[in-house]
């Protein structure tokens, strides 16, 4: 057992840690958030350039490894500068269901232009009426000849507005809610039969509604085999919901240092507010909430890493989402009030922060549904696993 | 003991409710439905209809155009308006200058301000915070230096909600540096078209610029604009913050909002094939939201009961603000998880009037995010809720 | 809509109130509970004279009126000076089923000598498995001649050491848990066949666990008609439910009472503990726990006495239980931790005051249970009722 | 970053486990299994079995008796034992007077005193807090004045936990009236068969003597049973606090406790026709405790990898007092809301050694109530959670 960062990781969140500390002020946040695009593309090679693209990836695909305390790193970085480029969506989603789910060929064809920075990937899980349940599809796609046809509507699908190449979950068997009979379409983004509307999100973030209709997709873009997607659906997207914990770990740890920093420099009734014992103690809390946050995080990045079953794994990313999604309450919630009416205002960094984590609590299944996940996984623990 | 009402009680709903249903006009109550915001022009509209009721300020004095009602008179009045979302009328007028006229004021300024009120032709705003003193409002710098018959005013308030709107301010002043904080405050009023005066709106973070900062530039105030005597303005603006205390629970409104709650919630699948209303775990949550409001409106309704036997609003109304506001923010919470994908668009447009693009999200899913972010506000605007705990401990219990 | 009390109920305050003024100091408490029959023969005889005893019974009974706002006015007084005398146990709920469900010439039978003060009654309700579903009925009752043959157990019989006679919930017909099928019989307490296990419970109350086996009760010993008791059993336990309420609303007020008072008192670091902003934070959390507590339990006993419909009435009473139940727990744990040590200690009051009010939080259905039962029967509320 | 156990990890807790399975005496399991109040006896009979193991007190060093493991395999250790029911050593010998003779007493003291501590032979008590010192620890007044060469001691100690049991005390005592209150203290080691020292037991809510007031009455102690230097225990004491807050947590405890917590509910009736587990309310619950279990069990390991390497255990280890208590009083009302009805009675004696009665509730049912009533101390003791929010506000957070 081992807590401490490798030599790899370490260079990793330095060079990170470099990037967002030169690139990522919080005016230039704003310009970026302000461009058509919504996150810049110049970041985004830099990004490839860096390598960080090749971290979700695994060795034998030319990736960094793939490892989920990788992962954990960058995005905690991340966190801090609340970075927008579309690394969670287009990266650890999008290339992560490539990744699982394809073929050797479809590896190659996809994953060296994603790694390299030139392809947008964005995924079509979630459907008006399935709330978190990656089971529920509905959309469906019906073989003709060397085609599928392709029938419903995905809701909110992060960097859908600038992706050229969709991954759609579709039914191709069974009733809404059963596991068995869902694939993944790989569709490009301008076929026929795509209805498009896009929109900016609470957190800056880009996204959008797709309607498709008799959209006829090629039967080689089918990821993998025909009605077996929901296995690897369910490990690419924990993946997702542990990349977007670690980013809220170090987004709430900014919370926590600005919040204080705050409290020791403004002054009501002759004093810094950071005098006052019941802030104190509030102050205190966040704090208590930040490490458990950060505790439980790396329980389950170090699990994801691990040779545990499936449903371990499942189980202690579970558990980090609700543990994550209970410090976002409440250390969000804490930071805008003790900053007070400043903490409100969209000038300042604080409420932008709120913002994003407050989105990261409702992604990939609120604290409900992953404590009740949680529950439904239960089991004793694995021997030869803490 | 007895919850019922009485059959003139009864009769005043029915009448009330008639009058709405009649009066109400449709398409501001289609916008409420639609969670669109309020422009100026439909809280005025309104407020009008209301003063050809006579029911524009059930709290004044009936000579001034109030309307004698009983506490529970009021109660049953505010429970109606918000069953068919009536907006209140807009508080800096009717509830926060003009108690503070009728009080404190001259003959001469309750007849030069008061109908304008009652009537909405001059839409007020208040000028109290500055962004040196927030909670320690006492601490407040914008001077006003008397010379000749004018006080010349500079300085800086912030928090201003709506002053956009605004044609008159009211201000707390510091006239008297030397004195102890509260003591050199005198109580302004100020036409928002007086040279000198300028507008900077603050976006609050659900993007709206609800608030501003009001800059003063050596803006002259005629003396007959000073509500009672300089360097009084601190007891006349202490009075007002425990008068209007009672209805800041916000129990009916908070009602409407956990009815539709639970009807939106019925219709929101649980994505394994029963709705949310019927999920164990958030049935529970609105169940305990609702026990709450319950627990408030009686809390307010045994206030109002001390009132009308002639006991003063005690400081344990801060108990009202405080649960209040937190309830209004717990259902802020519950429309937030219930939305789930769909509280993360921000489309701030879909809920302002006149818009006819496509809509993102049922049952306005996409504001529930706004009005969590906005409402955070509520905890911390009008005092504190650590201000009234504060107030709780001291004046309450002793501590 | 009248929140005062009326001249009556000052009156029966203000009697209350002196006896436990006069009679129920901390110490003389304690010798009550430690005499053998756990409360004192002397005060019942007392509450008789006084009158209380029929408080819970209509005037056509030749009760006081059975009106619950009375006996939220009895409770709270009770509840400040923790009185152990089972008028609860005996009158409201024991009284009340006979009251509730019995015939006429039932209740001049049995309900003259229980105002009286020489009748202890006790009711078996609870079952091993049934944890707080009333109709969770296993205990059978067979009808066999002019006799019925009862066979089951029943646990947690309040006032069950002391009872002359039991009034037991027994299955007439059905599969437990139907609603229809449930009897109640007036036993008497020394039947052939009964085993009776004595014990004191947490806050000094006594109770007792019964088994029947093959015990014969006369057939004029059924309490109304037969298979139909069920709706008459959830009334009267509701309102033994909001009689226990009022009684925490008056036993948290005192446990707020002492906090502040010791905080006021208490020195450490040189200054007493009330002086602490974050103590005072707490207390004054204390404090609004215990006003939006009296004001739902005002709420409920009002509804009570209205003309609601029944099921308007549970909801309240549901509604009270839910929210005592949470202000015992919130307002018991800071009253004890606020003390510290002493607060541990067996020698003060604010310790028995926190074990009573806990043993309120599991009496007739605990915050959990209440809650979902106060959601399932929602709807909108009355027009005519606030 | 790596969390799985090496080979030799893997062995070692083999090799703890068969120890357990094999030498753990089997009465005393069941004792624990059911609930059952151990002891002294229990207690100095399984601490020998330890001692003969070499086991009894991983933390000391080698040459007295120590183990040397690293900081997993004492994390293991502890997990193994929890895992049986073991009981951890009584603290105030191996845990607590221990380390401050091994830093701070004379080499003379410490082969004087450690052998027995370490063979259990000789029962330690703690005599730091007084009725008028509670979290203020350092206001004590118990006086020890310097007489020949015997200190004679006055005064009352209070929370003493079972010393009732015990045979020597270590006491914090006031040497010097003048200085600041932190700087007249003195570390002394007292045998409770000098005369002048008399216990009166405190019952505590949940009717067990389980501490003692102590009361030292002209109480004469040598001169060489002081530890270090006069007026210097304050500093003694200080440093002992900050070093043992790392098994405060009781994660291991709190493990083994969730799990017959989940065992128990799938045999506990809803009334409804189903189990207790399986209500999504209460399930919710028991989730959550397991969460925090979790986050607080990897709180406490990347403290112990911190001191692995050679950092010292922070002021952040505050966090796991507070944590870890707050962990154990939650699931103590989980207990209590299982047990239902049979929360109420009150019935000590099925729990104690040889109680051969009618046992009233199943799944000792009867003891949650005792339970959570006392461990109500748990965030009162041993530095009540306040003081430990104060720490980290001040020493983490800078406040």
């Amino acid at each position: 057992m081992d807590f401490s960062y490798s030599e790899e990781q370490q260079m990793l969140r330095d060079s990170v840690n470099k990037f967002v500390q030169r690139h990522y002020g919080f005016d230039t946040r704003k310009e970026i958030l302000a461009s058509p695009a919504g996150f810049s593309a110049e970041n985004w090679r830099l990004f490839a350039e860096l390598g960080w693209l090749t971290v979700p990836f695994r060795i034998e695909d030319d990736g960094f490894g793939g490892l989920a305390t990788d992962l954990m790193v960058i995005m905690e970085e991340f966190g801090k500068a609340m970075v927008v480029e579309p690394f969670v969506a287009a990266a650890v989603l999008g290339g992560g269901l490539i990744s699982e789910l394809g073929s050797e060929q479809q590896k190659s064809t996809w994953l060296p232009p994603l790694m390299s920075g030139s392809l947008q990937l964005a995924c079509g899980l979630a459907e008006p009426d399935s709330r978190y349940n990656l089971a529920s599809v509905t959309t469906t796609a019906i073989a003709q000849g060397d085609n599928f046809i392709v029938d419903g509507s995905k809701i909110l699908v992060l960097n859908g507005p600038d992706a050229e190449q969709l991954l759609v979950s579709v039914r191709t068997a069974g009733a809404d809610r059963d596991v068995h009979g869902i694939s993944v379409l790989l569709i490009d983004a301008n076929s026929a039969g795509i209805r498009k509307h896009s929109y900016t999100n609470v957190d800056g973030h880009r996204a959008a509604e797709f309607t498709f209709t008799r959209v006829k997709v090629p039967a080689e873009r089918l990821l993998g085999a025909v009605n077996g997607a929901y296995a690897g659906l369910e490990i690419v997207v924990d993946r997702a919901t542990l990349a977007v914990c670690a980013e809220a770990v170090g987004a709430l740890d900014s919370l926590l240092t600005k919040t204080v920093e705050y409290s020791k420099t403004r002054k009501q009734f002759g004093v810094a507010i950071g005098s006052f014992q019941a802030l104190q103690h509030r102050m205190a809390d966040m704090f208590i909430e930040c490490q458990l946050a950060r505790s439980i995080v790396m329980m389950a990045a170090m699990r994801l890493d691990s040779d545990a079953p499936d449903a371990d794994k499942m189980r202690a990313v579970s558990a980090a989402k609700s543990r994550v999604g209970k410090a976002i309450r409440t250390v969000g919630q804490e930071a805008v009030q003790l900053h007070g009416g400043i903490g409100m205002t969209d000038e300042l960094d604080v409420g932008h922060l709120f913002k994003r984590v407050t989105a990261i609590e409702t992604l990939y299944g609120n604290t409900d549904f992953h404590t009740a996940r949680f529950a439904r996984l239960w089991q004793s623990s694995v021997s030869n696993i803490i | 003991m007895n919850v019922a009402f009485t059959a003139e009680e009864l009769d005043f709903k029915n009448a009330v409710r008639a009058f709405l249903e009649a009066e109400f006009p449709a398409d501001i109550r289609a916008k409420v439905d639609g969670r669109v915001r309020l422009d100026k022009e439909d809280y005025v509209r309104w407020q009008k209809i209301l003063y050809r009721k006579g029911w524009a300020a059930p709290n004044w004095p009936v000579e001034y155009g109030g309307t004698a009602w009983t506490a529970i008179q009021k109660y049953i009045f505010a429970d109606e308006m918000a069953r068919v979302g009536a907006p209140e009328p807009v508080a800096f007028g009717i509830k926060m200058v003009a108690p503070v006229i009728l009080t404190y004021g001259s003959e001469e300024q309750r007849q030069r301000f008061l109908p304008d009120i009652l009537a909405s032709n001059v839409w007020w705003c208040q000028g109290y915070s500055e962004p040196n003193a927030g909670s320690d409002l006492a601490s407040l710098k914008t001077s006003a230096v008397l010379e000749g018959d004018h006080y010349v005013v500079n300085g800086t308030k912030t928090w201003n909600t709506l002053g956009q709107y605004a044609d008159w301010i009211f201000c707390l002043v510091r006239t008297d540096n030397t004195a102890k904080k509260q003591e050199g405050i005198t109580f302004l009023l100020i036409d928002m078209n007086t040279p000198g005066i300028k507008l900077s709106p603050i976006y609050l973070i659900d993007g709206h610029p609800e608030v501003n900062e009001v800059h003063f530039d050596n803006v002259r105030v005629p003396m007959e604009n000073r509500i009672g005597e300089e360097n009084q303005g601190w007891t006349y603006a202490k009075v007002l913050l425990t008068h209007e205390r009672t209805n800041i629970a916000g129990v009916p409104r908070s009602k409407i909002r956990l009815e539709k709650l639970k009807a939106i919630a019925d219709n929101t699948p649980d994505g394994q094939g029963g709705v949310m209303l019927n999920d164990p775990v958030y049935a529970k949550k609105i169940a305990e939201a609702e026990i709450q409001i319950l627990a408030l409106e009686y809390a307010e309704l045994r206030t109002l009961a001390a009132l009308s036997v002639g006991k003063a609003p005690g400081p344990e109304s801060s108990i009202l603000k405080i649960v209040g506001t937190e309830t209004a923010q717990y259902l802020d919470e519950l429309y937030l998880e219930l939305a789930a994908w769909h509280s993360l668009p921000f489309l701030p447009e879909q809920f302002e009037s006149g818009f006819a693009g496509e809509v993102v999200g049922s049952d306005g899913a996409a504001s529930a995010a706004l009005h969590y972010f906005n409402n955070r506000k509520l905890s911390i605007f009008g005092g504190s809720n650590e201000i009234q705990r504060n107030i709780i401990s001291k004046a309450v219990l002793g501590l």
